[in-house]
């Protein structure tokens, strides 16, 4: 009767235990590595570039001395385009969602828009940079202005944004519609005051590593010409501007070694940006993934 | 855009804008109300702008292009020419190494292009050792692997094993790492990293074997790898105070600013002549 | 208030113009949303297209697809074979793919079936910090630290190469990897993972054989965007892989991508109007179409193999 | 609850019914769910629908207020009338009908807001915005669902933390705050323990002076304690429908007898 | 089932007990869940479980075969035996203990893979890799969880597309494929319809003429019908524990007549 036999299981057994004690250490090795190399790159540029960060690196406008250049300029422009390309990214971005979650039938059209945000996603983010060239500062003549950067970031996150979403909305489960269905409410109420509001932190955390994307691309920003000096401040979406990464990869290239470490001291800042924006994203979900 | 509001649109050459960077800072402490922004397109981008009207005044590494003139023309966008500063583009090899004393440009056409048999120093020049030389060049799309390729190359394509870098630290670092590196970049990247290189003399029409520096490269003696950098500035644009007045600004501190970012100052009297030709421009 | 609730409901009901016209107009606004991402690709495509025609009636299309080099910058004999160009994003793509799926994979499971709950709130966020640096910090982090590393271990490694940069970009494109893989394998339902246990599974079993094939296609998509990362980034290769294009595998080499020339052009001299400035476009394309299909394979494999819970 | 006993003694409307059903069927795609359904629900009076698993109770439940129809493949003939009016027509919106028909379903399905939240979610949907009115319906609901003084003190916390019980009473409570007419329940206590069934039990008992109330529920001891008609489905068919107490002393069809005795089901 | 039957009358070993429980406490960061718990529990018999919601009968059941320390904040005293050895000693690895002791949860969770590999998944985790006797295994492990016959034509297709009450069929026969000694049930039935919940209850009475069973409960009925022996748990304590019919015809504690009866819970 006993097809187990149970000689053979209690054999193995010791070969389990070893292969799942392997498998534990192989696994928190490349966890560690992750972390490891993070750490290195972290302490890298911390030594290099503490020198330079002062206040004055914050207030102060780009400079030919090392001393003297200050980030000003990169960090509010990277503000005002991040102004631009939160709301619209994130409007445009959830909305998509909902029509594809929540009104989209099962038509050929909305499995191909579905399947091209898909593809958007991979789409490499200097294509974005050659369309909003193209199409942003040529064909509508916006020059290079913030609205054009702004607009090309938001389209670049957009599908980042949805996909996220779509995520999010997807989670709120079945039985909420039903419960406020049968309320009598309509479906824009459910989506408004039911869907919405569960699915929030879902779509806020996603928004938000998108737009900590958007804050250290260069690439696309390269294509349509971001400015590299400017002594002013933006007045309005039509102004030139310059962003955090083009100034950092400027910095770069220049002849002086000193410049390398202004460099560093301009990558923490960004770092300093984006890990406040990660702890909110991390924030938020901590918050609300109450799992129901 | 341009009329009536105080603004200084310029862009172009990445070489170029350290200077303009270094006025722009300067005037636009100096003139709080006048907003200076100065673009990194490279030569080629900027004049696009140019072109495309975007920009009042466009940096140039080399001079420019037939074709970027025909546009220019057919757009009856009226500019002039001026040079700002000039570059030595720098020869240089390992700190190692202690048999390169000069180099003439036979030997470097020999060395550098793509037919080159040159594969030791040895090959370069009898006596020296036999080991392998690395090649460390700007970016092929930029003003100084151009400039490079037109006197030195003369027209023929580089050799397929150098390797090419957009970013000049990256060539100095090139150098610095293997023995029997020899790269060329502007003069600036080897002034500011005098110590970890060797720069080599490069054997003029004369036949003087002449190290890039301040004053052999101002003087011409340093030949033929010392070129001009130049601005194309936009008639019209001249028109506007601020353009006017900015750039008026550019040729009286050009000299001071150049030198302060690694590059040699022209000589007094071309920068006088440009800020003459301006005024007639501007008809003032 | 003996029933007042209901004569309320009803008198409300009377005057809810608004309602209903935001009841109509909401899923047009939507749909409007949901069409601007088609018009985005349409964007791109015409955007590509147009400028790519102009360089396909200076160079042919068919040199284009079998010249053996890229050689663009030559005054008398430019040749534009793109398959350099590709080579060197391929070659970048598969060292990065080699690094960032076994290790991404591993920290997901790591995280998802051995991690206290503790170590993956602090261990998550770290991993997701590291998605967010500058690319432009990676590429001089491979230049200037993974580089000499790796010439401390391969004589005669040029100081560019593919390999420093494709490790690199693999290490970025680990957090992705590890973060969406590990969302996939928590969505799988915890008492799938208790009924595995309870019939005597180690974790590590667990996890092979129970977690990872019922969040495959999870899994799969996020190898996929990691695969398009990869075949896009331009950054990190702009500056640690060099730029010379080569029709060759040997990661000790010096290569160039198609989106490091775009870089390279676009930051460069190249007249405009010229071929040169023409052929950023007809690269672009090609990278277009390469990512394009890409996805498609990826989205027929998420399809196929995903196992409903 | 003393009121309620007193006043199921003397039924207000008792031939009035809330709900005429003729002649109905419906399928999911091709499969035949519901036969020739021909229904007579009274008003203030408890109906319970009994059946074995997948007979298409949840199926005809869902049809009265056409939840029924967020399943795509879902087709339809045949009349229901509520109240006189014909549900499908497009004169009675389905917003409408449904606020007139309440629902409460098998697993508690709280929002994930605040338990104020949760009961005033419907007055507000219909556009009822004042505090003060807000604030007498949630009390006046809270204390119609028996729920008023466990949850008092934290109106403003969140839903979930209440127990599963809790939670299907606020279900109910958010259910009773815009009056409906009728209260659909599919199988309200099959996810809850005996304590918390008891009290449900208890207040649907209390609520039918105001509501007329349609039960669905596997357990037969329930349908017999709580309802005053009874329905047995099977296959999509109504078998018998009767007064509760003779259906179940006395059933007139084989196939009840032999599902409330067990046999079966 | 005839067999089954027989069986019972003639237990082979009476006294043999499959687990020892000596003072026994349990914790959730600073709650006690069980209190001082001494419990001998009978090989190749029914032992079922009764309670309240909340009194600890889940986690006591988890407790046995270890699977209560996948959440962190657990602590414990006490011992517990299975055959003689101490499932908490480093010597009896855990994953041996559930090997030794299979489980059957409250809601059916078959793995998101065939119904053949369901069944086959323990055998080849535990290294059996011929095709022809994990054929034979899934065979009579199918047949032994009555499963057998409703799905030998489509052993490859999903799990998922089984019905409630197979798909609990088939997490009991993915249990038995393994042959455990033990096997522990919380509330298999609680998620079933009647017509699935009578076919498991019909399997219990059939397996435990292999298998020792300790099934958790909610449903005293069901209890009495197929349990030998019933610890009756209030406040993670043990109120009473005797053999199933003397529990329910003679509580010998006032608290278990009370529950029993159904003054409460
Ligand atoms: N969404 C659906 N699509 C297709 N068929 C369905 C759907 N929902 C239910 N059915 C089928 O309709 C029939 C009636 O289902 P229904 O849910 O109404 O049964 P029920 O009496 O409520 O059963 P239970 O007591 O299990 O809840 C069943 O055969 C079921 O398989
Ligand atoms: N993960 C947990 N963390 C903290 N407390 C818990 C946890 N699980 C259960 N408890 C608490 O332990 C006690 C016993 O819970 P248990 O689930 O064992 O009850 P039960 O008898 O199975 O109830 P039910 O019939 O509702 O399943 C309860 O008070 C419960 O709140
Ligand atoms: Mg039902
Ligand atoms: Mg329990
Ligand atoms: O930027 P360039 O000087 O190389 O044109």
């Amino acid at each position: 009767m006993n097809l187990v036999d149970k000689n053979i299981t209690k054999a193995k057994m010791k070969q389990r235990l070893v292969k799942n004690n392997t498998g534990r250490v192989l696994f928190f090795l490349a966890t560690v590595f992750g972390i490891i190399v993070l750490f290195t790159l972290l302490v890298r540029v911390l030594t290099e570039g503490i020198g330079f960060l002062d206040l004055g690196f914050l207030t102060e406008f780009a400079s030919r001395f090392p001393e003297q250049a200050g980030f000003k300029a990169a960090i509010v422009g990277s503000f005002w385009l991040m102004a631009i390309t939160a709301p619209i990214s994130i409007i445009l971005g959830v909305g998509t969602a909902i029509y594809l979650e929540e009104y989209a039938k099962k038509s050929r059209f909305n499995r191909f828009i579905q399947m091209n945000i898909s593809n958007l996603a991979g789409v490499p983010s200097i294509v974005f940079g050659l369309l909003g060239l193209t199409v942003f500062v040529r064909l509508m003549e916006m020059g290079r202005s913030i609205i054009a950067g702004g607009l090309t970031m938001s389209l670049l996150i957009l599908p980042i944004i949805v996909v996220a979403s779509q995520e999010a909305l997807r989670a709120v489960s079945k039985e909420q519609y039903e419960a406020s269905y049968a309320m009598g409410a309509t479906k824009w109420q459910t989506i408004r005051r039911v869907i919405l509001p569960a699915a929030l932190p879902g779509i806020l955390t996603g928004s938000i590593l998108a737009l900590s994307r958007a804050i250290g691309e260069t690439a696309p920003l390269l294509m349509i010409g971001a400015i590299t000096f400017i002594a002013y401040l933006p007045e309005n979406i039509w102004s030139g501007f310059t962003v955090m990464p083009i100034q950092i990869f400027n910095w770069t290239s220049r002849p002086q070694e000193e410049f390398q470490f202004v460099a560093a001291a301009g990558i923490i800042v960004l770092l300093v940006m984006l890990i406040v924006m990660n702890s909110i994203a991390v924030l938020i979900r901590n918050k609300f993934s109450k799992r129901f | 855009q341009s009329d009536g509001s105080k603004k200084v649109m310029v862009d172009g050459s990445s070489t170029v804008f350290p200077i303009m960077e270094a006025v722009a800072e300067e005037y636009s402490a100096a003139n709080p109300d006048v907003r200076a922004t100065i673009g990194v397109s490279g030569t080629g981008g900027g004049f696009e702008k140019f072109i495309a009207g975007e920009t009042h005044i466009s940096n140039a590494s080399r001079p420019i292009k037939e074709e970027e003139k025909k546009l220019l023309e057919e757009k009856g966008i009226e500019y002039t020419e001026f040079k700002l500063a000039l570059d030595g583009l720098s020869v240089v090899v390992n700190k190692e190494n202690d048999w390169v004393d000069q180099l003439t440009i036979e030997e470097l056409n020999k060395m550098w292009s793509e037919s080159s048999e040159v594969e030791t120093w040895a090959d370069v020049r009898e006596g020296w050792p036999e080991e392998e030389i690395k090649f460390f060049s700007p970016g092929s799309d930029s003003g100084t692997f151009d400039y490079f390729d037109e006197v030195v190359l003369q027209g023929e394509q580089i050799r397929r094993d150098a390797a090419l870098s957009e970013d000049d630290n990256v060539l100095v670092q090139g150098v610095t790492g293997s023995k029997n590196g020899i790269g060329y970049f502007g003069y600036a990247y080897y002034l500011e990293n005098k110590d970890e290189l060797k720069v080599v003399p490069i054997v003029n029409s004369k036949g003087e074997a002449v190290e890039p520096n301040q004053e052999t490269i101002q003087s011409g003696k340093y030949e033929p790898l010392s070129r001009p950098l130049f601005i194309y500035v936009k008639h019209e644009a001249l028109k506007n105070d601020a353009v006017y007045d900015f750039t008026k600004y550019t040729f009286e501190n050009a000299g001071k600013m150049a030198e302060a970012v690694g590059y040699v100052a022209l000589p007094d009297s071309e920068y006088k002549d440009a800020i003459q030709k301006i005024k007639e421009i501007a008809g003032k | 208030m003996e029933a007042n609730v209901r004569d309320m409901i009803k008198e409300k009901q009377s005057n809810r113009k608004l309602l209903q016209v935001s009841e109509k107009a909401a899923p047009f606004f939507f749909l409007v949303c949901a069409v601007i991402s088609v018009l985005t690709t349409l964007g791109i495509i015409f955007t590509l297209l147009i400028e790519t025609v102009s360089f396909f009636e200076r160079v042919s299309i068919v040199e284009f697809i079998t010249a053996s080099e890229w050689y663009p910058f030559s005054e008398e004999s430019p040749s534009f074979g793109i398959g350099s160009l590709i080579a060197g994003t391929l070659l970048i793509t598969f060292i990065a793919m080699l690094v960032s799926i076994p290790i991404g994979l591993a920290s997901a499971i790591y995280l998802s079936e051995y991690a206290t709950p503790r170590a993956r709130k602090v261990i998550k966020p770290v991993l997701e910090v590291l998605a967010g640096i500058p690319t432009i910090v990676y590429g001089f982090f491979a230049l200037t630290f993974v580089t000499p590393l790796l010439q401390a271990i391969i004589k005669d490694l040029p100081i560019f190469n593919a390999l420093s940069a494709g490790i690199v970009v693999g290490i970025m494109i680990i957090p992705m990897i590890a973060s969406l893989s590990e969302d996939a394998m928590n969505s799988v339902p915890n008492a799938i993972r208790e009924g595995a246990l309870a019939m005597g599974s180690t974790r590590l079993e667990v996890a092979l054989k129970v977690v990872l094939p019922a969040a495959f296609s999870g899994i799969i998509a996020s190898f996929v965007l990691g695969i398009s990362r990869a075949i896009g980034e331009t950054m990190i290769v702009a500056v640690a892989a060099g730029s010379t294009p080569r029709f060759s595998l040997d990661v000790t080499e010096s290569i160039q991508t198609m989106t490091a020339y775009i870089v390279q052009v676009s930051m460069g001299d190249a007249t405009y109007g010229s071929t040169i400035y023409y052929s950023i476009y007809a690269v672009g394309m090609t990278l277009f179409v390469f990512t394009l299909i890409m996805n498609l394979i990826a989205q027929y494999i998420s399809r196929r193999f995903k196992e409903e819970y | 609850m003393l009121e309620s006993v007193a006043v199921k003694k003397q039924p207000k409307t008792v031939s009035k019914s809330v709900y005429k059903i003729n002649d109905f069927n419906l399928w999911y795609g091709n499969d035949q769910a519901l036969n020739e359904i021909n229904l007579d629900i009274p008003a203030n009076k408890v109906t319970a629908i009994i059946g074995p698993s997948g007979c298409g109770k949840s199926t005809f439940i869902k049809a009265l207020n056409r939840m029924v129809e967020l399943i795509p493949s879902v087709k339809m003939t045949g009349s229901i009338m509520n109240d006189e009016r014909d549900i499908f027509s497009s004169k009675y919106k389905v917003e409408e009908l449904r606020t007139n028909v309440g629902m409460v379903f098998q697993k508690p399905n709280p929002f994930p807001k605040s338990i104020y939240e949760n009961v005033a979610y419907g007055p507000k949907t219909h556009g009822i915005k004042k505090k003060k009115v807000l604030d007498e319906i949630v009390e006046k609901s809270l204390k119609d669902a028996a729920l008023w003084d466990e949850v008092k003190d934290r109106l403003q916390e969140n839903a979930f933390g209440l127990s599963g019980g809790q939670q299907q009473r606020l279900c109910i409570a958010r259910c009773l705050a815009i009056e409906p007419e009728v209260i659909l329940m599919d199988e309200p206590t099959s996810a809850l323990d005996p304590i918390s069934t008891a009290k449900v039990e208890e207040l649907v008992q209390t609520l039918k002076e105001k509501y007329s109330i349609i039960i669905v529920t596997h357990n037969m001891q329930q349908a017999a304690r709580i309802s005053d008609r009874t329905a047995f489905f099977l296959n999509g068919e109504v078998i018998e429908y009767r007064e509760t107490g003779e259906l179940f002393s006395n059933p007139s069809d084989k196939r009840t007898e032999d599902y409330i005795t067990g046999r079966f089901g």
